[in-house]
């Protein structure tokens, strides 16, 4: 691929979480380049989950900051990101189970970066929902559908804002292997747009053939950025996963 | 706007005016309940407005009604009547968006407590106040007759239900039924949460304010116990709860039941009202979790389908 | 839906009121509402002084054949409301007996605070308010407003002035000090009290070392009682409610409070103030007072206790008696339940009661009742009053124990 | 000296109430608004006993202490467990188990009005003189605060080294890994509600030896206190529990003493504020996630 032209459209330095005593997040410093799809992994409790809660502004970071386009988004409220254009998925699915599958998607266009109200909210919500596959769902309640659709029903709803940047949190866990196959072709649609997407993931296949590069986490800090095929051959990495047996 | 809506808005309006001609053909009992019945629906449906949506349950009213009636209380001899009611509503409005950006951040609990004492604490703050003025209770001597107050009520109700309808339509309104579903989604959907929970909180704060204002010269007397007699509250939360609060017209279905039964209870059996507004509570919580509005909507589910087979 | 509400209501009144002018056609009966506490923060005082007068009068004339009308004699129906100490409750209380009850009469409420708020609403309906319970100095105001409004326990201003004058006679014949400690419940009753004795003292040259006020219903008056001994006073008065008085005066005891001039007020003159403390009671003075020594008060008091179970208050329970004396003799003078009529009635005549003649003046108020009184020996005597004969002389309190 | 003396003596009494509701709620995640009732049925059944048979109302503990337990057992099982399993997330369960405790919490007033009549309740128990430093205090009050010092105390011992309380501990940090160790945490929960419940009790019956109380108003009085108090210690917190109590305690009394006590509440309502804006988690609470 060629990177020379693309910008750097999220770049996080120095981000470091505390809980007390506990360093969940270790002075952290990566980018994410336009239109990439850029993986963070580790395994767990490496810190994937405070990372991405940081950058959509569920937690507020001790220390360091992150910036979109240059602008500084570390320290805003979470409404405030969600609105400069950055825009998450949740690791447990969190659909609006009182409105309807529409409303869902509209609740993701009516408040976030580019607003849309009313009949053009409802025309671009319908889009979005023939586009994760969710064309026949509009009209059933929310509560009767199946797993899988929910978490398409959540990525409609960030993609209903336009983001600049998607946080894609563990959408791939705990689909059945046909369900997989299935999101992971969705995501790669999304690439194939030229979305900017953070992923966190677990199920390497997915890592292997979505992303353009990795982050690698392990006890809250960075050990090793590159591509996956770069990274997965890594020693450091493979000991963060399998222990320090090999050295034994 | 729709034809439906239009359609709606024009049924509406007529049964206003049917409810606001009742003053010519109904008994002075009647009136004193049609006037009791026509309170209670603007605090139920208001307080349902915001806390029909948003599940945070609001004991205020109390503390907004009685900061109304003392609004008048001070202010009948030397303001005229009418601007009384306009002021209350404005001073309603600003003591709920402070206790809102106070307590409106946090957990359901905080807030349910904080408004659970707020008219006790205005009731202490108030007689304090009296004691060093060296003064207890106001008169609100006026030739306002118990009809005058029943028409400023069901205009206000109306204006509450238009106030409603509206704010079910625009942003705000989904915006609080985002957040009454996840609040968590709502902030990472771009939903400035606190300050939409703020700024519809303000709606209820400021109709009980006005319902105190216009109420006052009814009562003729006030002083804190009466003004903020901490009772109101928990009428108003389950006569509102008792209707529904999905829909604008749930609130009212529960007024008009729960208004005649404390009517003929507090009638016959005065030390009986405890254990009736108890047994409501459970049997909403227990039996009726949607109130007659969830009823409704099952039975018209039910209907459809059968249409449909 | 709101048309068929309507109806509804309609149905609902007619069938309510059904049942109420039955019973007020036939006119054998007389029907009286009474609307006091029975909950709440006043209900304590209400079933020492209220309701067993009432009853006590009503079960008496019931036992008599009732009042003699021109129809012919007529019993006493007494239809009973809590207000549950709630001034709103009261209005709606009287309310719904005038319109969905239709009595004939309404006695006027318990407390001042709850007669002045049910003052317009008596005025509205049409219905004579002859109020007992009720101390204010706005007498000329009142009854200008409410033309039908009496009054009968006394002025707030000849409670406070008998109190102090009381004890500037003790301190100039050099019995006490002039360092006076004031506290007062936060209510219509105790904020007017005090305002109106503040002047007197200040009057009368007296220091007033320690000025406060708690709200109806508070637990907890030690910090009140503290803050009175610490202030190093000569004398003590508390505008009080009964639960209060009881609590202050316990406190007292405990934190050995003692000042030889030492008043408490609602509640004082109740036989169970004497049952709680007991010796150590003595000498502790109170409003009202009676003339103990009068028979007509000791038959009285006999009657109370035997068909109450309950002795009578020294002070108010003998005025609410009284008043139902003063609307019985109104009607029977009449021969029909005619409210105007009775309301005239009362302006006009004087009525033989247990308390000797009472009648009204030209603010409808009655001018002779006991002021100050105090417990001596097991005794509340009158020691002040405005217009009655038997005052005793008053003691110095010495000490609890 | 006074003030503190009387603050410390009143909170020590909160702090026993306070901690009822604590693990009412902190385990068995039921904010329970009746708890002030449940008080001042304690309260009642002590000032009941006392005047009936001359019974001491600290030999009364000794049955309201398992009246109390049971009834609130039962009423864990039968009205709020259910409401516990159909509940959806936290904040169902919340709305649900305010509206159903604030239903109950009438129904007690009822039932209370019915029997006691709307009259206050005192009566005169230890109420003799005793001197504490240059001041002197009701024994009464003195010795409640006695007795509650050593129901907390027990508790906290209870708590900390017994298995059961340990148990009770970890259902409160977590009842999603407290199940998979193990627990069984509907039994835990009901086991704390009742517990809870008797202390709570308990503490009414300490606090009628000294306080007036009624039936009707002074039951939501308590359960603001014991909110206030449970907020500002930190929910699930025992010591940050007995530390809100005692300030507010003496917060209150100060209030009354050097202001006015009609401004007691005002002041309970300023310090609740305070650390609602500034440390919501509660004085010595860490954030939980």
């Amino acid at each position: 691929m060629a990177t020379t032209m693309t910008r750097d459209v999220l770049s996080v330095r120095g981000l470091t979480k505390r809980f007390g005593g506990l360093v969940a997040v270790n002075g952290m410093s990566f980018d994410v380049r336009e239109h990439e799809v850029m993986g963070i992994i580790g395994p767990n409790g490496s810190g994937k989950s405070t990372m991405i809660n940081m950058i959509s502004g569920a937690l507020q970071p001790t220390a360091g900051t992150i910036t979109l386009n240059g602008q500084q988004i570390s320290g805003l409220p979470a409404y405030q990101i969600n609105r400069r254009g950055v825009s998450r998925t949740f690791q447990l699915v969190r659909p609006l189970n009182e409105l309807s599958v529409m409303e869902n998607v509209v609740a993701g266009a009516a408040f976030g970066h580019r607003r849309r109200w009313g009949h053009e909210a409802e025309a671009f919500a319908e889009t979005l929902l023939q586009k994760v596959g969710m064309g026949r769902h509009i009209h059933l309640p929310v509560a009767s559908l199946t797993y899988i659709d929910t978490k398409r029903l959540e990525l409609a709803r960030v993609l209903a804002s336009e983001p600049e940047v998607l946080l894609l949190d563990e959408w791939l866990a705990g689909l059945n292997p046909t369900e997989l196959t299935t999101g992971i072709e969705l995501i790669h649609s999304l690439r194939a747009e030229g979305r900017t997407i953070i992923v966190v993931e677990h199920v390497m296949d997915a890592i292997r053939s979505l992303c353009d590069r990795c982050v690698v986490m392990s006890s809250g800090a960075m050990i090793a950025e590159g591509t996956p095929a770069e990274v997965l051959a890594d020693r450091e990495v493979i000991r963060a996963y399998l222990g320090d047996e090999d050295d034994a | 706007m729709s034809a439906t809506d239009y359609r709606n808005l024009a049924i509406s309006a007529g049964l206003v005016g049917l409810v606001a001609l009742m003053p010519f053909y109904a008994s002075g009992y009647v009136m004193t309940l049609a006037v009791t019945v026509a309170m209670f629906t603007v605090l139920a449906t208001s307080w349902a407005l915001f806390s029909g949506p948003t599940h945070y349950i609001s004991l205020a009213t109390a503390a907004f009604y009685g900061l109304g009636a003392y609004i008048t209380g001070l202010g009948i001899d030397h303001l005229p009547y009418w601007t009384l009611p306009l002021i209350a509503g404005v001073a309603g409005a600003i003591v709920a968006a402070l206790v809102g950006v106070a307590t409106l951040r946090l957990s359901g609990v905080y807030f349910v407590i904080f408004t659970l004492g707020l008219a006790e604490l205005i009731r202490q703050l108030v007689t304090f106040a009296q004691v060093q003025a060296g003064r207890q209770g106001f008169y609100v001597l006026t030739s306002i007759s118990e009809t005058m107050i029943y028409w400023q009520l069901v205009a206000l109700a109306a204006v509450v239900w238009l106030v409603g309808w509206l704010i079910w339509r625009s942003r705000l309104g989904f915006a609080l039924r985002i957040i009454g579903n996840d609040e968590t989604v709502a902030r990472h959907s771009g939903i400035n949460t606190a300050q939409a929970k703020v700024l519809l909180f303000m709606v209820p704060g400021a109709a009980a304010a006005i319902v105190g204002a216009i109420m006052a010269p009814r009562y003729v007397y006030i002083e804190p116990s009466m003004a903020f007699g901490p009772i109101l509250s928990f009428q108003v939360v389950i006569m509102a709860l008792l209707g529904g609060t999905r829909r604008l017209w749930g609130p009212i279905a529960g007024v008009i039941p729960f208004t005649l039964l404390w009517e003929v209870i507090s009638g016959n059996m005065p030390n009986q009202t405890y254990l009736l507004l108890g047994v409501a509570f459970l049997l909403i919580v227990y039996v009726l979790p949607g109130g007659f509005v969830g009823l409704y909507e099952k039975a018209l589910h039910r209907w459809r389908e059968g249409r449909a087979a | 839906m709101k048309r068929r509400t309507a109806l509804k209501l309609t149905t609902l009144a007619a069938a309510l009121s059904v049942a109420g002018l039955g019973a007020a056609q036939a006119q054998d009966v007389i029907r009286i509402g009474a609307a006091a506490p029975k909950t709440g923060g006043l209900a304590g005082g209400a079933e020492v002084t209220h309701w067993p007068a009432i009853r006590l009068w009503v079960e008496q004339t019931n036992a008599a054949g009732g009042l003699q009308l021109d129809s012919g004699p007529a019993t006493i129906e007494l239809i009973e409301y809590d207000d549950q100490t709630n001034p709103q409750q009261t209005i709606q209380a009287v309310t719904r007996l005038a319109t969905q009850d239709q009595v004939d009469l309404i006695l006027s409420p318990y407390g001042t605070g709850l007669n002045l708020a049910a003052a317009p609403i008596f005025d509205r309906l049409g219905y004579p308010q002859l109020s007992v319970t009720n101390i204010t100095d706005q007498m000329p105001q009142l009854s200008q407003q409410f033309p039908n409004m009496f009054f009968t326990l006394g002025t707030t201003s000849a409670f406070a002035e008998d109190t102090v004058r009381l004890l500037a006679e003790m301190r100039d014949a050099g019995q006490v000090g002039n360092r006076v400690a004031m506290v007062n419940v936060a209510d219509a009753f105790g904020i007017e009290l005090a305002t109106v004795a503040r002047g007197v003292l200040a009057e009368e040259g007296f220091e007033l070392v320690y000025d406060s006020s708690y709200p109806l219903g508070t637990q907890d008056l030690s910090t009140v009682v503290d803050g009175a001994r610490n202030s190093n006073p000569d004398a003590f008065i508390a505008w009080s409610y009964p639960p209060d008085s009881f609590a202050i005066t316990e406190q007292a005891m405990i934190q050995d409070f003692d000042v030889p001039f030492y008043y408490t007020a609602v509640g004082t003159p109740f036989p169970a103030y004497w049952g709680r403390f007991g010796e150590a009671a003595n000498n502790i003075l109170g409003p009202g007072g009676v003339n103990a020594d009068d028979p007509r008060f000791q038959e009285f008091a006999a009657a109370h206790q035997e068909l109450m179970g309950q002795g009578p208050d020294y002070w108010a329970s003998a005025t609410t008696y009284a008043s139902m004396e003063i609307l019985g003799q109104a009607i029977e003078d009449i021969g029909s339940v005619d409210r105007d009529a009775i309301a005239q009635h009362l302006r006009e005549n004087t009525y033989d009661t247990v308390l000797g003649p009472i009648s009204f003046n030209e603010n409808n108020n009655n001018e002779a009742f006991w002021t100050v009184g105090q417990w001596q020996d097991g005794v509340f005597r009158g020691v002040a009053s405005r217009g009655r004969e038997g005052a005793v002389e008053v003691r110095l309190k010495e000490g609890w124990d | 000296m006074f003030i503190i003396i009387t603050g410390l003596l009143l909170g020590g009494t909160y702090a026993l109430i306070a901690m009822g509701l604590n693990l009412q709620y902190g385990v068995a995640r039921i904010m329970n608004l009746a708890n002030g009732e449940i008080l001042v049925a304690g309260g009642l059944a002590a000032f009941w006993v006392y005047t009936a048979g001359q019974v001491s109302p600290i030999l009364a503990l000794f049955l309201v202490a398992p009246v109390a337990f049971a009834v609130n057992w039962l009423l864990y099982r039968i009205m709020l467990e259910p409401l516990v399993l159909r509940a959806k997330s936290r904040g169902a369960l919340e709305v649900d188990s305010i509206l159903a405790t604030f239903g109950l919490s009438f129904i007690m007033i009822g039932i209370a009005l019915m029997i006691y009549g709307g009259g206050y309740f005192n009566y005169s128990y230890l109420s003799t003189r005793v001197q504490i430093f240059d001041s002197s205090f009701a024994l009464n009050r003195v010795v409640a605060f006695a007795l509650a010092a050593l129901i907390a105390l027990a508790l906290w011992l209870w708590l900390s080294f017994t298995r059961p309380g340990m148990t009770l501990r970890a259902v409160a940090v977590s009842p999603e890994n407290a199940r998979l160790v193990g627990i069984d945490v509907r039994r835990v929960s009901a086991l704390a509600f009742a517990l809870g419940g008797a202390i709570t009790a308990m503490g009414g019956a300490l606090i009628s030896m000294f306080v007036t109380l009624d039936a009707s108003t002074d039951g939501v009085i308590f359960t603001m206190k014991a909110l206030i108090i449970v907020i500002m210690g930190g929910v699930g917190d025992i010591r940050g529990t007995v530390i809100a109590a005692l300030l507010l305690g003496i917060a209150e009394t100060a209030v009354g003493a050097l202001i006015s006590p009609g401004l007691t509440l005002a002041a309970a309502y300023v310090l609740f504020l305070l650390v609602l804006l500034f440390r919501p988690q509660g004085l010595f609470g860490r954030t939980t996630l």
